[in-house]
C-alpha cells in the first residue's frame, strides 16, 4: 500500500511544481469532457422533455432502451465511431479521426443515453401538482417543460454530473477514437493507461488523483453556487 | 470468439481446445505473464491446452506490455514470464527477480509504411531507413512516423535503432509533428499507422495478423539489429518451481520447438517464428 | 352563454366519475358546486379548465367547442384559471409564484410588478414576497393560490373548494374577495365548495352533484327549500325525512300517511301516490305547551338530546318518530329545554316540502 | 459502416449457435457484474439511509466527494485495487488476483459511490411528508427509512441499474484485475478489446451488441415484473 | 395530567413562531386550538406529537419529561397519533396505509385485518382496500389518514384541522367519530380547526392561539361570551366592537360612552376606564316597533344590508354606529325586513361583554 502514499507524493509534486505536460493534458482532459458533456446536455434535456411530456406507444420500451444504454460498453461506442470517422468510413473524409473532436463526438454518444434516461427519471420525480399548476395557470408546452425542469434542477444536474463523470473517467473509447496521441490526443486516463501498461503504478495512481480533483472541482462548484444564491435569497 | 485460435489459430489443435473450466479452480493455477504479441498472434492460445493436458493444470496467461509484465514478476503476481527485451530481462535476472533467462523463440521486426513509401526507404537497412525518415519527416508533410511511445519490446527496439543510427532518442522524440507516440498496443498502432498513411516498426506476428485490413507494406525487412528474441524467465519467488521448470522444459522441448517453428504457415504462409532453444540470443 | 357542458362524461378505468354533466354558465355569473366526498367535483372542474380531456361529450367556452389543438386549446385555457383544492406551490419565492401567469403571458416587467403587488395585498400577504413558497403555512399557501390564479384577470376563474384551508376570518376575507372580482372584473366564476351556506352566500346558481350525476341546478333558495330528491334532501340538510303514502287531497292540501301518523301538507299530487315529506329543521317550532296557532301540524314530544353551537341549539324530539328542531339558543334557554323536558312541535304544512318517491 | 451489418449478422451466428465460448463467457459477464451490483446495493443503500436521514456537518461535502467518485476512473479503481491484493500487498495472501472473486470486488468498489451517491438523490426526491406521516404512526427510524425506501423504489432501482451499467460495461478494472484469461476471467468487455486490439472489428462489434442484449434483458426484467404486479393489483 | 407543556417555544430561523405556551391537557380531555392561518397550530401540533424538537420549553407527556434518546421518544410517539392537515398517503393501498401504523408495532396479522376493517368501516371506506390510495379524493384521503391514526389506539390523538377537507355530512360523521373515540377509548384529543363552531361542539376547553401565542383557554363557552382581548374577541366573531370610556358606574351598572353614544352593561370597573364594548350578533335582537322590554339598550336605525345564509339572517343596521344582528330568516321574513327599513334593536346589559383597553 506504500505505493498509494507515493502516489499521493507524486500528485502533488505533479500540482505544485506545474509539470507542464501533466498540467496540459489535464487541461485538454476537462476541455473534452466539459464539451462533451455540454453538448450531451443540449441534446439529451430537450429529448428527456419530448419523452415526458408526451404519452405515445413504446414510451416504457423506450425507456427501458436508454437505460440499456447505461451499460453500453465505451469499447463499443469506440468501435463504433471509429468505423464512422475511419478513411474507409462514411465520414471518413472529414479527416478527423484521432482528433480532440472526434473524442468529444464519441463522448457525447456516449453519455447521451445516460444523461437523457437520468433527465426523464428526473423530471417524473416532480410531483404531477406542479404540471397541471403551471398549466392552470397558462402554461404552453414549453412554458410547462421549463417550470418542470427548474424543480427538477438538482436532480437534472446530477444527471449531467454523472455524464460528465462518465465522459471525464472513460479510457477505452478516448484510446480507440483519439489515439493517445502525446500533445495531442492524450488524456488523463488514457496517461494512465499507458503508465500502467509500462508498471508505473505510482505515476498512473497519481494522475488518477489528479483527476479526481478535477472532477472534485467541477462538481463542487455548482452546489457552491447553489449556496451562495440561496444565501443571497435570505437576505 | 472472444478467443484468440478461431480468428487467427491456424491449427486442428486449436479448435479440440477444452471446454471452459469453473471459474473456481480446485487445483492450483500457474500464471505465466506474456508479452502482447506473442499472445495476438495466437502462440499461447495454441500451446495452452497442451500443456495442460500434459500437465494436469491450469495454466493461466496473462498478455500485458514488457514493462507491466516485468513489473508482476516483481510483485510475484505471477509464475513465469515470456518477453522479449533482452537487456530488461538480463536486468530482471540480475536483480533476482528471475530464476535464468531462456530464449526460445526469435523472429524480425519489420519497418512497414504505405505503398507509396514518400520517404523512399524501401530496401535500406534499418539505420539508414530510420535516418531517411527523420530527415524526410521534417521537411515533406506526407511522411510521418508512429511510434509505440509505451516502452513496450517493440518501442525498446525502436529506441535501439535510433541509438545505432546515431540520434538521441529525445532530440527524434522531440523533433517535430511527423513523430507520432500513441502509446498504445502493436494492434492500435499498426491501425493508426495505416490511418495516417504513416510509417512504423512492428514485429511481424502482429503485423502478419492485421495484414488484411492494412494498406501497409514492409519496407524493411532485414538487418541484425531487426532481431526480436523471445526468451522464458521463471520468476523467482513462485510457490511452485517445479510446474514453472515444466512451461520452460515444454517450451524448449524438441516437440513443441518444432511446433514453434511451423505454427503460422497455414494462414500466413510462412511460419512466424524460428525456435532457437539451447541458442544464446 | 360563457361555457356550455353537453352530455360531458369522464371515466378512470372501469368507473364512470361524471355521468352526462349538462351545465350553462353566464358571462359574470357566480356558479358553486356542492357535492359529497368523491362525488366529482374536482373531476368536473379540471374538464371545464380543460386540463383533462373528458371521455365523451361537449364543452363550449366563448360560444365556440373547445377544439383539439393543443395551440388552441392554449388560447382558450389562457382565459381560465384554476385554484385547486390542494394547490401546489413552485419552488420559488412568492413573488415568483404569482408572477408565474403573468409571465407565461409576456406581460411587460413594470406593469408585471404592480399586478403582484396588487394580488399580493388582496390576499393580505404583502411583505411575503420573498418567503420560499414552500415553508408557507396551509392557509398561506391557499392564499398564494388565489393571489396566483386572479392575478392575470382571467374571464372564468374555477375555484376549487377555495376555503378549505381558511380560518373564519380569512374565509369572509376571501368570500368578500371573490365577491368584489366579479363585481370589479365582470369574472365568471364557478366554485366547488363543501360548505351549502357558503353556496348559498355566493351563487347566483348552484349545482348539486352527487355520485357524478348532477341532480339538481338552480337558485340556492330552492335547493335548500325544495330538493328534488331524497339523496338531494338529506345532502342540503333536510334532516327530517318521512316516508309515507298521500292519503287524501282536498284543495291542494294533502294528508300524508307517515307509519300512522298523519301530516298535512300542500300538494297537488293524487291520494296513493308514493312520497317523501322532508321538514327542515328551522321550520320546527317549539313551544312548551298546546298553543293556538296556524301550524297544521302538531306533535307533542319528549326532548332527547341538545346541541348547543354558536346562537344556535338543535334539539332532537321524540314524537313516536324522531324530529330535529333547530331553534336559537335563546330560546331554548327561555323554555328551559333539556334532556326529558316534554314539549310541543309544530310545522305548517308549508313546510313541509314532498318528493316524489 | 458495412461492419456493423456484419456485427449484427455475426451476433446474432453467435447467440444461435450457441456457442459454448460465448455462452460461457456471457454467463461469466452476467454473474460477475450481477454479484457486483448485488453487494454494492447491500452496501451502498443502508450508506445512502444513513447519510440522507441524518444531518451532520459536513453532510454536503460528503454528498459532494460520493458525486465526485462518479467520475472515479476504472483504471484508478484497478490500481487500487491490484495493489491491495498483488501478492506484495496487504491482502496479497488471499492469492485471489486475477481470479473473477476480485473482479466482483474491484467493481463493488468502483459503482458503490455511484449507487450510494444515487440512492441518496432518491431519497431526497421523496416528499418529506412521507418521514413525517411515517414517523407520526409510530415508525421506528429503521421502519422509517424502509418507508421512505419504497417511495423511492423506482429511483432506487434505477440507481442500482446504473450501477450494474457501469460495472457490465467497464473493463480497464476487468482487465487489470481480472487478467483477462481465457475460460476464467474472460468477460464479453475485456473480450471486445481483445478481439479489438486484435484487429476483429466485426467480432469485437458483435460481441459488444450480445452485452447490450443481456442489459437490456436484466433492465427490462424489473420494469416488466412492475407491469405485472400492478396489472395483479388492479384485478 | 397526560399532557404538560411549559413555557414551550418554537423558533424558523430568526422569526419566534411559538412564544411561552403553557398547556395541560387531561387524560380523556378534548382540548382545541383554535387560531388564525400562520398562528402557530401546526408547529405546536408538531411539537406535541415529538416529531419537532422546541426551541425551549419542556414537555411531560404521561407525568415525566420527554427525554431527549431517540428511542426512549420513539416509544412515548408510539403512545400518539397525528392526523395532519393535509395527510399524505403512502404509494400503496389503502389497506397497507390504513395497516402501517400496526405493523410497525408488529400487530399479529389476524387482529391487524380486523381492526383494519373495523377503522376503514367507521371512516365509511369498507370495500376501498385494494384502491391505490394516491387516486383518492381529497375527503378520502382525509378519511383514510383519520383511519391509519385511530387503528392503533393512541393514547393521544392529535388532528390538525381534521375536517377541513370533508363535506357536511361526513363532518357530523367524523365529529361524531371523534366523540365515540373520546368515550369509547378514554382516547385525549388535541385537535386544531378554524371552525369555532366545531371546537364549541366537541371541546372541553378551547384554547385560542393568535400570533404563535395561546391568549386564553378557557371552557368553550366562556371563549364566546368572555373573550379576554379585543383581537380574541374580533376572532369569535364578536362582530360588533365599540371603543369607549367608562362614564358612571352605578352599583355594577356602568355606563359607557362611545363616540357619544351610551351603553349600558354589567361591570365593576371604574369611570374612566378604557375599555371595548362588545355585543355579539346574535344578542341583538330586532322589533318593527319601540316596545317595553327589559333590555336596558335600545337604538333605533335603519337596515343597510341583509345576508341570508341557512336559517338565519345577517342583518346590518346604522344607528349612528354601524351593528349587526343575528336573528333566525323566518323573524326577518316576519318583520319584511329588507335594505332601507326601520327598526329597533335591542339588547340587554348583560349581553355586553367588555374587554379593558
Ligand atoms: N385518477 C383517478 N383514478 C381513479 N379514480 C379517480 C381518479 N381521480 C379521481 N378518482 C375517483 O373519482 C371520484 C371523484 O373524485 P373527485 O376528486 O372529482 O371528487 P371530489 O368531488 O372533488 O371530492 P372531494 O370533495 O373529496 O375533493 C372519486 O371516487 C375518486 O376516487
Ligand atoms: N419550516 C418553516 N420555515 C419558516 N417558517 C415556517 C416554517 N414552518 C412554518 N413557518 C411559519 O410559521 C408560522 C406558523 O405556521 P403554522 O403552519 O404552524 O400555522 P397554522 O396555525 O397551522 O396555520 P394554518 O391554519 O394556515 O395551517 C407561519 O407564519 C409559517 O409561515
Ligand atoms: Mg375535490
Ligand atoms: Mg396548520
Amino acid at each position: 500500500m506504500s505505493e498509494l502514499a507515493d502516489a499521493f507524493v507524486t500528485a502533488l509534486k505533479l500540482i505544485f511544481t506545474g509539470d507542464p505536460e501533466v498540467m496540459a493534458v489535464a487541461a485538454r482532459t476537462l476541455g473534452i469532457s466539459c464539451s462533451a458533456t455540454f453538448f450531451a446536455a443540449l441534446i439529451s434535456i430537450p429529448i428527456a422533455c419530448l419523452i415526458h411530456f408526451n404519452h405515445f406507444k413504446g414510451k416504457g420500451t423506450l425507456i427501458s432502451i436508454l437505460q440499456t444504454f447505461y451499460a453500453i460498453p465505451t469499447v463499443l461506442v469506440g468501435l463504433l465511431v471509429f468505423i464512422i470517422f475511419s478513411r474507409a468510413g462514411p465520414l471518413g473524409g472529414l479527416g478527423i479521426l484521432f482528433t480532440p473532436q472526434v473524442m468529444v463526438i464519441g463522448q457525447v454518444v456516449l453519455i447521451s443515453p445516460l444523461m437523457t434516461g437520468l433527465t426523464v427519471s428526473a423530471l417524473s420525480g416532480v410531483r404531477p401538482e406542479i404540471r397541471d399548476t403551471a398549466v392552470s395557470l397558462g402554461a404552453g408546452r414549453l412554458q410547462m417543460a421549463r417550470t418542470v425542469l427548474v424543480e427538477a434542477k438538482y436532480a437534472t444536474l446530477t444527471a449531467v454530473l454523472i455524464g460528465f463523470g462518465r465522459a471525464i473517467s472513460e479510457v477505452g473509447l478516448a484510446i480507440m477514437v483519439g489515439g493517445n496521441i502525446r500533445g495531442f490526443t492524450r488524456t488523463l486516463t488514457t496517461a494512465m493507461s499507458l503508465e500502467t501498461s509500462m508498471g508505473n503504478i505510482e505515476l498512473s495512481m497519481a494522475l488518477g488523483i489528479i483527476l479526481l480533483s478535477l472532477a472534485l472541482i467541477v462538481i463542487i462548484i455548482p452546489s457552491w453556487i447553489q449556496q451562495r444564491s440561496s444565501r443571497v435569497q435570505q437576505r | 470468439a472472444c478467443s484468440d485460435e478461431e480468428t487467427s489459430s491456424p491449427t486442428p489443435a486449436a479448435t479440440t481446445s477444452p471446454g471452459e473450466v469453473p471459474p473456481l479452480p480446485k487445483t492450483s493455477r500457474l500464471k505465466v505473464a506474456t508479452t502482447t504479441s506473442l499472445y495476438d498472434t495466437g502462440l499461447w492460445g495454441y500451446l495452452e491446452p497442451m500443456f495442460e493436458d500434459k500437465y494436469g493444470v491450469e495454466l493461466d496467461v496473462l498478455y500485458a506490455g514488457t514493462g507491466k509484465a516485468l513489473e508482476w514478476g516483481i510483485r510475484g503476481d505471477v509464475d513465469v514470464i515470456t518477453v522479449h527485451s533482452r537487456s530488461r530481462e538480463e536486468q530482471f535476472v540480475a536483480d533476482g527477480y528471475g530464476v535464468e533467462r531462456v530464449p526460445f523463440a526469435y523472429n524480425y521486426f519489420l519497418i512497414i509504411g504505405p505503398e507509396a513509401d514518400p520517404a523512399g526507404i524501401s530496401g535500406m537497412s534499418p539505420e539508414d531507413a530510420f535516418t531517411q525518415l527523420i530527415a524526410e519527416g521534417e521537411s515533406i508533410p506526407d511522411v510521418k512516423f508512429v511510434s509505440r511511445g509505451d516502452d513496450s519490446g517493440t518501442h525498446g527496439k525502436e529506441k535501439a535503432i535510433w541509438a545505432s543510427a546515431g540520434y538521441e532518442y529525445e532530440d527524434v522524440r522531440t523533433s517535430g509533428g511527423w513523430y507520432v507516440e500513441t502509446g498504445s498496443g502493436m494492434g492500435p498502432t499498426l491501425v493508426m499507422a495505416n490511418e495516417m498513411r504513416a510509417y512504423t516498426l512492428s514485429d511481424i506476428g502482429t503485423f502478419l495478423a492485421y495484414q488484411g485490413d492494412l494498406e501497409l507494406v514492409p519496407l524493411v525487412d532485414e538487418g541484425d539489429i531487426l532481431l526480436n528474441v523471445y526468451s522464458v524467465i521463471v520468476v523467482a519467488s513462485t510457490k511452485y518451481p517445479d510446474m514453472a521448470n515444466n512451461l520452460v522444459e515444454f517450451l524448449t522441448s524438441d516437440e513443441i520447438q518444432d511446433l514453434i517453428g511451423r505454427y503460422g504457415v497455414d494462414e500466413f504462409g510462412r511460419p512466424l517464428f524460428t525456435p532457437c532453444a539451447g541458442q544464446d540470443m | 352563454m360563457l361555457l356550455e357542458v353537453n352530455e360531458l362524461c369522464q371515466r378512470f378505468g372501469n368507473s364512470d366519475i361524471l355521468k352526462d354533466i349538462n351545465l350553462e354558465v353566464e358571462r359574470g355569473e357566480t356558479f358553486v358546486i356542492v357535492g359529497p366526498t368523491g362525488s366529482g367535483k374536482t373531476t368536473l372542474l379540471r374538464l371545464i379548465g380543460l386540463l383533462d380531456k373528458p371521455a365523451s361529450g361537449t364543452i363550449r367556452f366563448g360560444g365556440r367547442e373547445v377544439p383539439d389543438s393543443a395551440r388552441a386549446r392554449l388560447e382558450l385555457r389562457r382565459r381560465i384559471a384554476i385554484v385547486f383544492q390542494r394547490p401546489a406551490v413552485f419552488n420559488a419565492t412568492v413573488y415568483d409564484n404569482v408572477a408565474y401567469g403573468l409571465r407565461v403571458r409576456k406581460e411587460k416587467r413594470a406593469s408585471l410588478r404592480n399586478k403582484v403587488a396588487r394580488a399580493l395585498e388582496t390576499v393580505g400577504l404583502s411583505g411575503y414576497e420573498k418567503r420560499d413558497a414552500q415553508t408557507l403555512s396551509g392557509g398561506e399557501t391557499q392564499r398564494v393560490a388565489l393571489a396566483r390564479a386572479m392575478v392575470f384577470e382571467p374571464e372564468l376563474l374555477l375555484l376549487d373548494e377555495p376555503t378549505a384551508n381558511l380560518d373564519p376570518v380569512y374565509i369572509s376575507n376571501v368570500e368578500r374577495l371573490i365577491s368584489q372580482i366579479i363585481r370589479d372584473l365582470d369574472t365568471t366564476v364557478i366554485m366547488s365548495t363543501h360548505d351549502m351556506f357558503q353556496g348559498q352566500r355566493l351563487a347566483d346558481r348552484i349545482g348539486v352533484i352527487i355520485s357524478g350525476e348532477m341532480l339538481q341546478t338552480s337558485d340556492p333558495r330552492e335547493i335548500f327549500s325544495r330538493p328534488q330528491s331524497r339523496s338531494l334532501a338529506e345532502f342540503v340538510g333536510s334532516e327530517n325525512i318521512l316516508r309515507g303514502v298521500i292519503a287524501s287531497n282536498e284543495d291542494g292540501i294533502v294528508t300524508i300517511d307517515t307509519d300512522g301518523i298523519p301530516l298535512e301538507a300542500i300538494s297537488n299530487l293524487d291520494p296513493g301516490s308514493e312520497v317523501y315529506a322532508c321538514i327542515r329543521p328551522e321550520e320546527v317550532i317549539l313551544a312548551p305547551a298546546k298553543d293556538l296557532t296556524s301550524a297544521r301540524n302538531t306533535f307533542p314530544g319528549e326532548v332527547s338530546h341538545i346541541v348547543l353551537f354558536g346562537p344556535l341549539a338543535r334539539v332532537e324530539i321524540d314524537c313516536g318518530f324522531p324530529l330535529v328542531a333547530l331553534i336559537t339558543k335563546k330560546s331554548a334557554e327561555e323554555m328551559g329545554l333539556q334532556t326529558g323536558s316534554c314539549i310541543y312541535a309544530y310545522f305548517k304544512a308549508t313546510g313541509v316540502h314532498i318528493i316524489e318517491r
